[in-house]
């Protein structure tokens, strides 16, 4: 039997979850460490959700083990898991009022803490999510933002080994959902309680949480923090969900000890000397360069470009959006296509920004194109 | 619109304001009015046949009301699980229960019992202990009345309840379980408080119904007379204002019934949320 | 309470009944009806075909409860479509329960006690000789087929209001607003957005009607005087009459498949309509 | 009720008293008490019980109910109220339209009846069908067979056992509002269904019960009352279906509707005949010349009758001559009981609508078994109904 890291509040082990002929989830190896903020990221059907819902206990794996603080908790029922959800949308009890919902899983608890105790808690836990003299609101007297702190509050009112998250944000609008993602934040880090959430929305994982598990049928891809994801991703379809990223799909010419020639589709040899697993790939295999587009400097001369630039390439400019502190750029080159840059405020205090139409030079450093698997 | 309303809730109240009406007619016939009394009611009250048909209704109305909605929402929490064929052969035979008309109901349960008891009382004259004193003699009464009321309102309760169901949140279900709560507490407090409205309006329709049926009694009631059973074999008699005070009282008392309920909601509503 | 043996446990009751209440006296119906009536009436266990043979000899019955069920049931759609509207979306929620409810409190009063109120009104002394101040002379109501129409929709209008109200009711009015929105005129936002929307009320509502009016017999024998014949009617005097209770079983078993079989295509053809 | 008018009255006096009685003018109550009918009834009313040596069922506890299954505006109220207060048991009346009806509620089974009343064509049937029992005539004191016309008492013995005692009897005939003949009288069947098609058209009402409706067509063209020939069926079945359009209804429940004048002409039998005739003297009562019914009606009890001792109680109850003479006196039926018409007042005994003349009477049937369960008679009333 494996068994589970011991600091981690959440393992699963070679965890698969098969719905008749469909497998959700497959071979999932995971831990999440007390404390800390985790999120699922991917698209929908990537499995992320079946993974949240095998930690509440509302599916069973098909094989392998879930461990809550070192226990196997496989078959274990949810409500006697130590661990409560923020539901999709709430599921707040419509018969319930404010202060019932949030008393709900207190008052199941065998034995029942005294109500003396569970009105003093709820109060405490309506001043955190600022819903203090909310009470006796009913559920749809409430506004969606209302209705999520509310949800928040009966799930934490019962100090969870671990909040699971599904989705919680998807339900508000755009403004509201960044005031939320900071309160979730600014409470995770108050309670202390390992937060575990489910979404779609990179921008969302990317800014709530210390480590992000990327999903894609069923499978892990990569697991790290919002930096090392931008930055290391190990594959094309990382670094394509965490941020923009121009992609130039091309194959392996010719690996050094130091770099790699990669030989694009429209014929350019482009060098690059990064990469997750250099050492993996074999002359001859399909493979993208990434580059970030706030990698790429734009310049009018050519001694404007610092020197260690290793790809030099003309373009013109289609399209400029003025961003406040950036400006996005399309370029198009005639071999590589369109590609966007990212150029910061600074740089363009220097001389007047690039015009539409105007030729430019666009340039990156070696160090900072990936090779990707296309995968 | 409005014109419109008032005009269909006059169409559904005129008959009623006439049995009323002539409720207090002093004349012995129904058709003329002959000055007011109330006499009528003394009669109905003094009369032990229409008193007993009343008693009989309500409670062949409310055993049915009863069994209905437990089993029939038993049912319907149960038929959630079930699949395939089996789910199939319910379904239809709740369809088939609703759909056939109170008439048939009436006639193939009442050959059906004759039938049975023909060959069922027998058998228990010859095969029941003595020690448990005289063989029951299988008979129509009250059971066949509610047992043939029960089969179609539990069939429209099953139908009431799972649509409600079906209509439900099944994340609150979870979450009531995420918050600890077993199965059978989330029944109870979760479950139930939201399937309650379907079920109450399963058990007001099959009272009514039950009340109402006249049909299905005047073949299986043996017997027992229930208030319409009552009601028709005194009209043949030549309709008198007793009938209209019969009706007037069962009027008066389910209105008294339903605007106290009103009430004790509202009431109930108020103090929630005041505390 | 999830476990599957629970759950068997749960439909104890409701297949108990059902087999008991619906299937067994089915079953008699169509053993019967391959049977003979007796010399003095009843049933002779027999298997002739003798009595579907016959079946012509109901036709008009058949013909006249498959006239009289469409129309019936239309007329009620008629009349309740627009005060289901005014329900759901004009009145004040807080009427709205009270209105509800006085839609069915007529119903808590015997149908046949209203049915002899509507044989006054539509009598002799009642609306014709309203009519007959206002100079409308000679109008003969009661027996008729008007008259027998008025009753169906007095009787079965609450049945035909809830289900279209339900639809309504859950019909979002933002979408109203968005149809207004969009340049639609309160005419073309009704026939683009609530008509199609309450289809699934309407379907339940005329369903239900229908399949009740299918075997009424009550309204038709009163405020038909007799004269107007369904095929719930043939019933009563094939069973109370002539006592033949083998045709009798014939004609209820046909009455239930031509049932079974309209009720099916209907359901067929509203579902493929909703998809 | 008191007792100070226990002297007898003068026929005179009782003339006036009956006159005024029909007329409306005075109660029954009074009408009871002033001519000493109600007296009898005071007098069983256990205020001297010694007078009442013959009443064999006020020494055993009956049980507190008794269920009888009649037909429409055929008893007088007050005699179960009196009944009830000497014996305890409350009398649940069921009313029937036809006795094909009251046939097929025991044939089912179940029924629950202590009493009932079925038509003399139908005993035999009732026996055969072993549904009812004979009776224990010791339990029946105010039997007395010598007493009764034996032409409406012999129906009730099947096979030299008594099985039924007779109730009334009485004829078919209809019932028409001379206000709308321009005060032609009308004396046939041949006019009844003639003037139906005609001046009469949505004014007539025929029994939804075959044997009299059926029966009558059949007199249009002089058949047998009783007729199952499938030929004079089939032209009583053209009449009838060429007829419809034109009744009113086709309900035995005719009173109402003639009452309030919806209806004019109605099938009626001798008792609401004469119940109308009291209340609206242009209601006249007519017997076809042609012919048509005469019947008798019995007291019998079903074998499955739950309270037997009541049932029996109850037959002898009202038996009882001077209660017999009271039912009279409220549905204006005959009675073949010497005994009971001692005690009616002569003008009843002489009434045409109680008594018609002898060669209306001479021309009648009593109905026959065999009419009674024919299927194709009880098809023949489906198509009519049907058309």
């Amino acid at each position: 039997m494996l068994s589970a890291d011991t600091d981690a509040v959440v393992s699963f082990r070679n965890v698969t979850k098969r719905y008749g002929d469909v497998t959700a989830a497959a071979h999932l190896d995971l831990d999440v460490t007390a404390g800390e903020f985790l999120s699922f990221l991917g698209p929908s059907g990537c499995g992320k959700t079946t993974s949240l819902r095998m930690i509440a206990g509302f599916d069973q794996p098909s094989e392998g083990e879930v461990f809550l603080e070192g226990q196997r908790v496989n078959g274990v029922p949810a409500y006697r898991r130590p661990v409560n959800m923020v539901f999709q949308h709430y599921a707040l009890f419509p018969h319930l009022n404010i202060e019932e919902n949030v008393a709900y899983g207190l008052k199941q608890r065998a034995p029942k803490p005294p109500s003396k105790e569970i009105e003093m808690r709820v109060g405490e836990m309506l001043e955190l999510v600022q819903l203090s003299g909310f009470n006796k609101r009913r559920i749809w007297e409430m506004s969606g933002g209302q209705q999520q702190r509310v949800a928040l509050a009966r799930a934490l009112i019962n100090k969870p080994k671990v909040l699971l998250l599904d989705e919680p944000l998807a339900a508000l609008d755009r403004k509201l959902r960044r005031e939320m993602q900071i309160e979730l934040q600014n409470l995770q880090r108050n309670v202390g309680i390992t937060f575990v959430l489910v979404t779609h929305d990179q921008e969302e994982a990317l800014s709530m949480s210390d480590r992000v598990c990327i999903m894609r049928e069923g499978k892990i891809v990569q697991i790290g923090s919002p930096l090392d994801l931008y930055d290391r991703p190990i594959n094309r379809y990382v670094a394509d969900f965490v941020g923009k990223s121009n992609f130039f799909d091309g194959a392996i010419d010719r690996i050094d000890t130091t770099a790699v020639n990669v030989k694009l589709d429209c014929g350019l040899m482009i060098k690059a000397n990064t990469g997750p697993d250099l050492e993996s790939f074999e002359s001859g295999d399909p493979v993208c360069i990434s580059v970030r587009p706030e990698q790429v400097i734009l310049a009018r001369k050519e001694e404007q470009l610092p020197a260690d630039c290793g790809v030099k390439i003309k373009a013109r400019v289609m399209n400029r959006i003025f961003l406040g502190e950036h400006t996005e750029y399309l370029l198009r080159d005639e071999k590589l296509g369109e590609f966007l840059v990212l150029s910061p405020r600074q740089n363009e205090r220097s001389e007047r920004p690039f015009d539409k139409d105007e030729v430019v030079l666009a340039a990156w450093s070696r160090d900072t194109a990936l090779v990707l698997s296309s995968e | 619109m409005r014109i419109y309303t008032l005009a269909v809730y006059l169409f559904l109240y005129i008959p009623i304001g006439i049995i009323v009406l002539f409720s207090f007619n002093a004349g012995r016939h129904a058709s003329d009015f002959h000055g007011f009394s109330i006499k009528w009611y003394g009669t109905v009250l003094a009369n032990p046949f229409a008193m007993e048909a009343l008693a009989t209704s309500l409670i062949v109305a409310s055993t049915t009301a009863v069994l209905a909605s437990i089993f029939g929402t038993m049912a319907a929490l149960a038929l959630q699980k079930v699949k395939g064929r089996i789910r199939a052969i319910y379904d239809a035979a709740i369809y088939i229960a609703i759909m056939i008309p109170g008439i048939v109901i009436g006639i193939a349960t009442l050959i059906a019992l004759v039938t049975a008891f023909k060959f069922l009382n027998p058998v228990l004259e010859n095969f029941w202990p003595g020690f448990l004193g005289d063989a029951p003699h299988l008979n129509m009464g009250y059971a066949s009345v509610i047992a043939s009321h029960t089969m179609f309102t539990m069939a429209l309760v099953i139908v009431i309840v799972r649509a409600r169901i079906s209509g439900m949140d099944r994340a609150l279900i979870e979450a009531s379980a995420d918050l600890y709560a077993t199965p059978w507490r989330t029944f109870w407090q979760v479950t139930l408080p939201q399937i309650f409205p379907a079920i109450l309006a399963g058990f007001l329709l099959s009272f009514t119904f039950s009340f109402d049926d006249f049909i299905i009694a005047f073949f299986v009631a043996g017997t027992e007379t229930t208030l319409p059973l009552y009601v028709f074999s005194s009209i043949r008699r030549g309709v008198t204002p007793e009938i209209n005070a019969i009706g007037t009282m069962v009027l008066t008392v389910s209105l008294t019934l339903l605007i106290t309920a009103q009430f004790l909601l509202r009431g109930r509503g108020s103090q929630s949320s005041t505390q | 309470m999830y476990g599957s043996w629970a759950n068997r446990l749960l439909l104890v009751p409701a297949t108990v009944w059902l087999l008991v209440m619906l299937v067994l006296p089915l079953l008699v119906v169509i053993i019967f009806s391959f049977g003979e009536r007796g010399t003095a009436g009843g049933y002779v266990p027999a298997f002739t075909l003798e009595q579907y043979a016959n079946l012509s000899a109901r036709f008009t019955a058949f013909k006249n409860t498959l006239l009289l069920a469409p129309t019936g049931t239309f007329l009620c759609l008629l009349v309740a479509y627009p005060l289901a509207y005014f329900l759901a979306v004009k009145v004040h929620p807080k009427w709205k329960t009270l209105l509800l409810v006085m839609i069915i409190v007529p119903f808590w009063t015997s149908i046949l006690i209203r049915t002899y109120a509507w044989i006054f009104i539509l009598g002799g002394q009642g609306l014709p000789k309203v009519l007959g101040f206002l100079g409308i002379e000679g109008v003969r109501l009661i027996n008729t087929p008007t008259a027998v129409l008025i009753g169906i929709v007095y009787a079965y209008l609450p049945l035909m209001v809830f289900p279209v109200y339900v639809s309504l009711e859950k019909l979002d009015k933002r979408l109203l607003e968005a149809a207004s929105d969009l340049g639609s005129s309160p005419i073309e936002a009704f026939r683009n957005v609530t008509l199609p929307l309450s289809i699934p009320g309407v379907a339940t509502g005329c369903m239900l009607v229908f399949i009740l009016l299918m075997g009424e017999f009550l309204i038709p024998a009163l405020l038909g005087g007799g004269k107007v014949f369904f095929i719930g009617n043939a019933l009563v005097d094939l069973f109370l009459q002539s006592r033949n209770w083998a045709y009798g079983s014939a004609v209820a078993a046909t009455l239930v498949i031509i049932m079974l079989v309209t009720v099916s295509i209907y359901m067929k053809l509203v579902v493929r309509n909703q998809q | 009720m008191s007792k100070k008018n226990d002297q007898p009255i003068s026929r005179k006096k009782f003339m006036q008293e009956l006159r005024r009685y029909e007329r409306g003018s005075v109660t029954r109550r009074h009408f009871l008490g002033v001519t000493g009918l109600g007296v009898a009834t005071a007098v069983m009313g256990a205020a001297v019980p010694g007078l009442l040596p013959r009443k064999s069922w006020a020494a055993t506890d009956i049980g507190d109910r008794v269920i009888l299954a009649t037909w429409p505006n055929y008893h007088d109220p007050a005699n179960f109220e009196k009944f009830t207060e000497m014996t305890g048991a409350h009398v649940q009346v069921n009313v029937f339209g036809s006795n094909e009806e009251m046939l097929a509620k025991l044939q089912a089974g179940g029924s629950g009846w202590d009493v009932f009343v079925p038509t003399n064509y139908t005993i035999t049937t009732y026996v055969g069908e072993d549904l009812i029992e004979p009776l224990e005539l010791s339990k029946i004191n105010n039997f007395e067979a010598s007493a009764f016309d034996p032409r409406f008492s012999d129906a009730g013995t099947v096979n030299g056992t008594v099985y039924a005692v007779p109730k009334n009897w009485g004829t078919t005939g209809y019932v028409v509002n001379t206000k709308h003949t321009g005060g032609k009288q009308l004396t046939t069947w041949k006019e009844f269904w003639d003037i139906t098609k005609t001046d009469f058209t949505g004014r007539t009402m025929v029994h939804d019960y075959q044997l009299t409706t059926i029966g009558n067509a059949l007199k249009y063209f002089g058949y047998s009352f009783n007729s199952v020939d499938p030929n004079e069926l089939a032209d009583a079945e053209k009449l009838l279906i060429e007829v419809k359009p034109h009744l009113y209804a086709i309900n035995s429940d005719y009173q109402p509707p003639l009452r309030n004048g919806d209806a004019w002409m109605s099938m009626c039998w001798t008792g609401d005949g004469k119940q109308l005739n009291t209340d609206m003297p242009e209601m006249q009562y007519v017997l076809g010349k042609e012919g048509g019914e005469i019947w008798s009606d019995y007291y019998a009890v079903p074998k499955s009758a739950p309270h037997r001792d009541a049932g029996y109680a109850l037959i002898d109850f009202l038996l009882d001559p001077a209660v017999n003479a009271k039912e009279v006196l409220a549905h204006g039926y005959p009675v073949a009981d010497s005994r009971t018409n001692e005690l009616l007042p002569k003008e009843l005994l002489e009434d045409p609508i109680l008594y018609p003349a002898q060669e209306l009477l001479d021309a009648l049937e009593f109905g026959a078994a065999a009419t009674l369960t024919d299927p194709n008679r009880a098809e023949l009333l489906a198509r009519f109904k049907s058309a």
